[in-house]
């Protein structure tokens, strides 16, 4: 849908910072998350899972489980069906372990009980035979021929022949005569960088609460990034039929790409068709960061050339990412990224995934984007210092803008970029003075953004207010941003129209909340969905004054006569229409269904100042600044709350994120107490500047906001630090042994 | 095992449970008293989702016994609301946008009250340590530390 | 498992030296519980002696504190005098853990859990703490430096648990100070630690010297030489040398996910040093 | 006729060529010809494909009218957190 003319319009509602509908529950408890239902006799599920990180299993002994009192059912792989589809195999695998368990935490086997203790000791009576096969938990040590093999002719027909068969997936892409760009660069540097695998961290943990009857019939309340999502898992896990399967996403706990897959609901609702119960199952900590995905680890290497001037002459990249023990594809994201903010004459970026023994990669906030635009920042950052140019004078010497030929193929539309660098080079943190052992860095960050299937029904009620019912977990505020885009649209106050989110069984399919996509696709949607009801109010307006439909116009929340021709009619509000609509022809409502596109890349830099402690490579965060094109900013607070959001991620993978695998291919630090996300005392105050190019590709201009953030943190801290400790850092997170060992040899 | 009758004050109001030796205050909370404001996040005191006030001071429900809390004061975030009028660090929350998702919020909330009982003028520094025991993965912390000090203004020119 | 509150600190070590299965002692709950929550144990018996007397209570004696074995860091804290006399103390049993954990976590389970990490530990050995413990025979004095033996084990026989912490009286022109290495700033176990006591005579000359560290070695180490480098100086650049390389060469550190060998020694020299200075200003010396 | 560009790794699998031309009118016509000139290509267009048409990204989208006018340029299908 291109832009509207109406967008130069003054925006009543949209841009104003109004309260969150569901806010009186967030903050007085009553919000009901994934594990905060009960039902009538239910049970309580726990799943066993493997000690191992890669082990074949020999048997599994269920008897003494089922024996003990208390115990309604328990399950295994053999209880779940074997899909075709490849993605929905794996999924199921996922789920319960069928031959082999493909990394420490793989569930094997799961019990319903009538209380969480039972359901403990009876996962300890589970006896499985395991033959401890080799593993591989590192990408590099994963891509090498004789690598232990996670799994067996799994490569795409893009894989070389002869690697190691834990290689999946290889993709190229980029354009231009690498040597002759190289032979024309005054320096070149070539670097390789190592990135630890990171969690998103979401503080609620996978919980969920399911029923299904032998006729088929299930109902499931879960926390999820897509309810249409988890009913397809389940239907192809379980064998039973999509339209028999009604989910009901709760509110949720944060997901950030982690909730777009589906870990215990299948689990659930075979222990649930096994004991004719509902079962509740609700993860632990432990087992979140074992068995959820992490994002992909990565090794990669960057070679840049570029003038004395500051002018890139030709950059490559070589990009290894391991999402873990199934195939996978971010890589093909983070390939597509790395160089996406340059104008480049030659360029080449070549990305490997290699399977190891480690859980299956679930996104997470621009998947793929942020270790290879980290590195690629990283060199370039170095060669500003080594030909002594003011790294922003050099990213606007060489920035993507509108008619580039990108790194990924397409030619850029409008884009934000060079605006966003302007702003960070006018901003008064770029020049502030630094102190001893302090350094600044700065980076650009670069997502795709993604529009997708939308539904929308939007309901004129009789008392004039307004419903809409849409079809995406709210994950952060979009119920008010859709809420707001209504009313701005019908000209009605934002209090007159709430907004709630379906279950599967009350509206169509919709996307998974992903990639960026709500505000700008369910907006979209929502419009139009208004847009409807809008033409079929007008039309009862015209039946009603007798004369032409296109007589009548909406202006201000009411229909009004078109011009002098039109006949002196007095305006009607929406209110009026709405309480004679059955009269005039019936309830109106407008509904929208749209595979939406155009959602508009978005670009945001971030400047941030560090301290480095000599002694014990401490590092503090001193100043942090976000700047970011947000296309049309719907609720401001909300999109700078995504853009500090985002960056504190980003600071956490920067700096300590990380996980940590012993010799034994176990995860050694599975608990938020060595897992270590950023904590209130470890920040300063986020600034943001939120530039607003409007996206040509959405009526009002709104660009998604939400996966950009946590794109340029990594290279930007590791900028300031590399400047501030004296040396170049290579590999994440800058954990302060790390940097110590750097500062100190 | 056998349950035990335990007898507490929680919001103000007398109340009486029976719960097993190893369960937790927040098991007790959640799954025998209906409370699901407070929050299980990790179940180690490392999240702060689960906070609540005891005898006086904040503790992580999580690493309470619920047999240990006979005869204790409890405050949960269903006690903080006046009835429908909302306590001002939860007013301000809302008003500032400091929750996105709200899964950490009830803990913040409880573990913000209990700061500024004890120190109604704190600095930025002093909320953000206090605050360190309680993890939000949305925000950044930056909307949350300012809506304590909006609100802290607030209640003491209150 | 079985919960009691037993009516003395005799029944209670009877109770304790009788028990055939595993007991854990309830104290401030924020190690056993999460010991219970990740299965590592599971207690027949959890003896629960906060309300017996004196568990709560810091009390004034012989010049020094007698500090129950219930009281949590944030009552520590909240006490004035306590921390005018062994700000070092009452700051390392301030670290651990959260504003919640402050709330329950007590400086008498900090040192019988054993770790090496245990962050009110330090301060308390270079303080010269010690510890009343309770058995089924009696009451015994025993210094804190004496209670770990290495990581979750303790010097305690079976039926035996502390009640009190005596943090004995402190001359004029003498403080402590303690400090610790973490990734964060908040939450993070101690990578490496250090706590300094020093008295000084009246011209800033240090008269007596103690230096502890902390995650370098099974226990919290005291270690004499690093403290008799001081004895005599005012911690000029040639004595806090002697400091640094005398805590280095005691540092017997393994390699682990939160630091390596070669971290944790260079961290525990550095925060010494930074202690030291810090103890030495507390006390009234002039840098 | 309508000039599509291949990404780097399926130019193998389209005997070496960058840029593959084909008689299309929107993308579905375009990916079914693409998979008739170039088996190999097949695979990848079944597990799916996004299209960018002058510079914005489609997921699916068959009956996006396209000419030759248009910048098109294949891209693997994307995944979003």
């Amino acid at each position: 849908m291109a832009f509207d003319a109406q967008a130069k319009r003054n925006f009543k509602v949209v841009g104003t910072r109004v309260t969150r509908p569901d806010g009186i529950d967030k903050v007085t408890g009553k919000a009901a998350y994934g594990a905060d239902i009960a039902a009538p006799g239910m049970l309580y599920g726990r799943i066993l899972r493997s000690p191992h990180a890669h082990a074949r299993i020999v048997s599994i002994d269920t008897s003494a489980a089922e024996a003990l009192a208390g115990v309604k059912a328990v399950v295994t792989g053999a209880d779940l069906a074997q899909p075709d589809d490849e993605d929905f195999a794996d999924v199921a695998i996922n789920c319960l372990a069928r031959d082999k368990v493909l990394y420490d935490g793989h569930a094997v086997a799961a019990v319903a009980a009538k209380s969480k203790s039972i359901a403990k000791q009876a996962i300890r009576l589970i006896k499985v035979d395991y033959e401890i096969l080799p593993h591989v938990t590192d990408v590099d040590a994963a891509m090498q021929p004789d690598a232990p093999v996670v799994q067996e002719g799994r490569a795409l027909e893009t894989v070389p022949a002869g690697m190691s068969q834990n290689v999946t997936t290889h993709c190229q892409f980029g354009h231009g005569d690498l040597d002759a760009g190289f032979a024309k660069a005054d320096k070149i540097i070539e670097r390789s960088f190592k990135t630890a695998a990171t969690h998103q961290g979401y503080i609620e943990p996978q919980a969920c609460m399911a029923s299904l009857g032998s006729d088929g019939r299930g109902e499931v309340w879960c926390c999820t990034q897509g309810q249409y999502m988890v009913r397809a898992n389940c239907a192809a896990v379980l064998g039973v039929e999509e339209s028999q399967l009604r989910i009901t996403s709760s509110e949720i706990g944060g997901g950030f790409g982690g909730k777009t897959s589906t870990f215990i609901e299948p689990v659930a609702l075979a222990l649930s068709r096994k004991s004719g119960k509902p079962v509740k199952i609700v993860m632990t900590r432990d087992e979140v960061l074992k068995a959820t995905g992490p994002t992909i680890s990565s090794s990669m290497d960057i070679k840049i050339g570029m003038t004395k001037d500051g002018r890139i002459t030709a950059a490559r990249g070589e990009l290894r990412y391991s999402g873990g023990a199934y195939p996978n594809g971010t890589v093909n994201m983070g390939a597509q990224a790395a160089f996406a903010a340059y104008d480049l004459e030659a360029v080449e970026t070549v990305g490997w995934n290699a399977m190891t023994n480690r859980p299956k990669e679930i996104p997470y906030r621009a998947p793929g984007a942020p270790t290879a635009i980290y590195a690629v920042e990283s060199v370039v950052d170095e060669l500003c210092q080594e030909l002594g140019l003011d790294p922003l004078d050099v990213r606007l010497m060489n920035a993507a803008r509108k008619g580039t030929v990108s790194s990924y193929g397409p030619t850029f539309n409008d884009i934000g970029l060079v605006a966003t660098l302007e702003a960070a080079k006018a901003h008064p943190h770029y020049t502030a003075p630094l102190g001893e052992n302090q350094g600044r860095g700065l980076s650009c960050g670069f997502w795709f953004n993604f529009g997708g299937n939308t539904c929308v029904s939007l309901n004129i009620n009789d008392d004039g207010t307004v419903g809409v019912v849409e079809g995406n977990p709210d994950i952060g505020g979009s119920r008010a941003s859709i809420s707001m885009m209504a009313a701005e649209e019908l000209g009605v106050p934002y209090d007159k129209v709430r907004t709630v989110i379906a279950d599967t069984s009350s509206l169509g399919f919709n996307d998974i909340t992903d990639g960026s996509r709500v505000t700008f696709a369910v907006g979209l949607a929502t419009i139009e969905a208004a847009r409807a009801a809008i033409k079929e109010m007008c039309s009862r307006v015209a039946k009603i004054w007798d004369i032409d439909e296109d007589a009548v116009i909406w202006e201000d929340g009411c229909a009004k006569p078109a011009g002098p021709n039109a006949g002196t009619h007095p305006p009607m509000t929406l209110a009026e229409i709405a309480a004679i609509a059955g009269k005039t022809g019936g309830p109106i409502a407008g509904h929208h269904e749209v595979n939406a596109d155009g959602a508009g890349v978005s670009f945001g830099v971030h400047l941030c100042d560090t301290e480095v402690d000599p002694e014990t490579g401490a590092t503090k965060i001193l100043r942090y600044t976000v700047f970011q094109d947000a296309g049309k900013a719907v609720h401001p607070d909300y999109v700078e709350g995504q853009m500090q959001g985002g960056a504190v991620q980003g600071i956490g993978w920067a700096l300590n994120e990380e996980y940590i695998y012993g010799e034994d291919g176990r995860l050694q630090n599975a608990g938020f107490l060595d897992y270590r996300v950023p904590v209130a005392s470890d920040l300063p105050d986020i600034e943001t500047v939120i530039l607003e190019i409007p996206n040509p590709g959405h009526p009002y201009g709104v660009r998604g906001v939400g996966e950009t953030p946590i794109v340029p943190p990594l290279a930007a801290i590791s900028n300031a630090v590399s400047r501030a400790a004296g040396g170049r850092m290579t590999e994440l997170p800058m954990s302060p042994p790390r940097l110590l060992k750097a500062m100190t040899g | 095992m056998k349950t035990i009758p335990v007898e507490t004050t929680i919001n103000g109001d007398s109340t009486e449970f029976l719960c097993h030796a190893d369960e937790s205050l927040l098991d007790v909370l959640r799954d025998r008293l209906g409370m699901t404001g407070s929050k299980e996040g990790c179940g180690t005191g490392d999240c702060g989702a689960c906070s609540v006030m005891l005898n006086g001071r904040v503790v992580c429900s999580c690493l309470v016994l619920g047999v240990e809390t006979q005869g204790a004061e409890i405050e949960t975030i269903e006690g903080m609301a006046n009835g429908e009028e909302l306590h001002p660090l939860q007013r301000v929350f809302l008003e500032e946008a400091a929750l996105q998702c709200g899964v950490c919020t009830p803990g913040i909330l409880v573990a913000a009250k209990a700061l500024l009982e004890k120190n109604p003028d704190p600095t930025d520094t002093e909320v953000r340590y206090w605050l360190a025991g309680n993890l939000c993965r949305c925000t950044g912390y930056d909307k949350i530390i300012k809506a304590v000090q909006t609100a802290a203004a607030e209640m003491r020119s209150a | 498992m079985r919960y009691v509150k037993p009516e003395s600190f005799e029944a209670a070590a009877t109770l304790l030296r009788n028990e055939d299965g595993i007991a854990r002692i309830l104290a401030g709950g924020t190690d056993v519980l999460v010991q219970l929550k990740a299965e590592m144990v599971e207690p027949d018996l959890m003896v629960d002696l906060k309300h017996l007397p004196g568990m709560r209570d810091i009390v004034a004696e012989d010049g020094g504190f007698r500090v129950g074995a219930a009281v949590c860091g944030a009552e520590m804290g909240e006490d004035a005098a306590l921390k005018a006399m062994w700000p070092g103390v009452v700051e390392g049993v301030e670290l651990i853990g959260s504003s919640q954990v402050q709330s329950r976590a007590t400086m008498a389970g900090n040192l019988c859990t054993g770790s090496p990490a245990g962050d009110s530990v330090p301060a308390m050995v270079t303080a010269g703490a010690v510890a009343r413990v309770q058995g089924p025979d009696g009451v015994r004095d025993v210094p804190v430096v004496n209670i770990p033996t290495g990581p979750g084990k303790n010097s305690l026989a079976k039926g035996e648990f502390i009640t009190s912490i005596f943090l004995p009286a402190r001359p004029d022109n003498a403080s402590d100070a303690y400090l610790r290495f973490i990734p964060r700033t908040e939450m993070d176990i101690a990578v490496s630690s250090a706590a300094v006591s020093l008295a000084l005579d009246g011209d800033g000359v240090v008269t007596d010297a103690h230096v502890a560290v902390g995650a370098v070695a099974p226990t919290v180490l005291l270690v004499k030489e690093a403290g008799d480098t001081l004895v005599g100086s005012k911690l000029d650049d040639a004595e806090i040398a002697g400091l640094v390389s005398a805590v280095e060469a005691a540092c017997n550190p393994i390699t682990d996910k939160r630091g390596t060998i070669e971290f944790r020694t260079k961290t525990a020299g550095v925060l010494a040093k930074r202690a030291a200075h810090i103890a030495y200003s507390r006390a009234g010396g002039q840098a | 006729m309508v000039r599509v560009k291949l990404w780097g790794s399926l130019r193998a699998l389209a005997d070496g060529e960058e840029w593959v031309e084909v008689e299309a009118s929107n993308f579905k016509e375009l990916l079914d010809a693409l998979a008739e000139k170039h088996p190999g290509l097949a695979p990848q267009i079944k597990r799916g494909v996004s299209l960018a048409l002058d510079g914005v990204i489609y997921r699916e989208a068959w009956f996006t009218k396209i000419g030759p006018e248009n910048e098109v340029i294949l891209m693997p299908y994307m995944v979003g957190g």
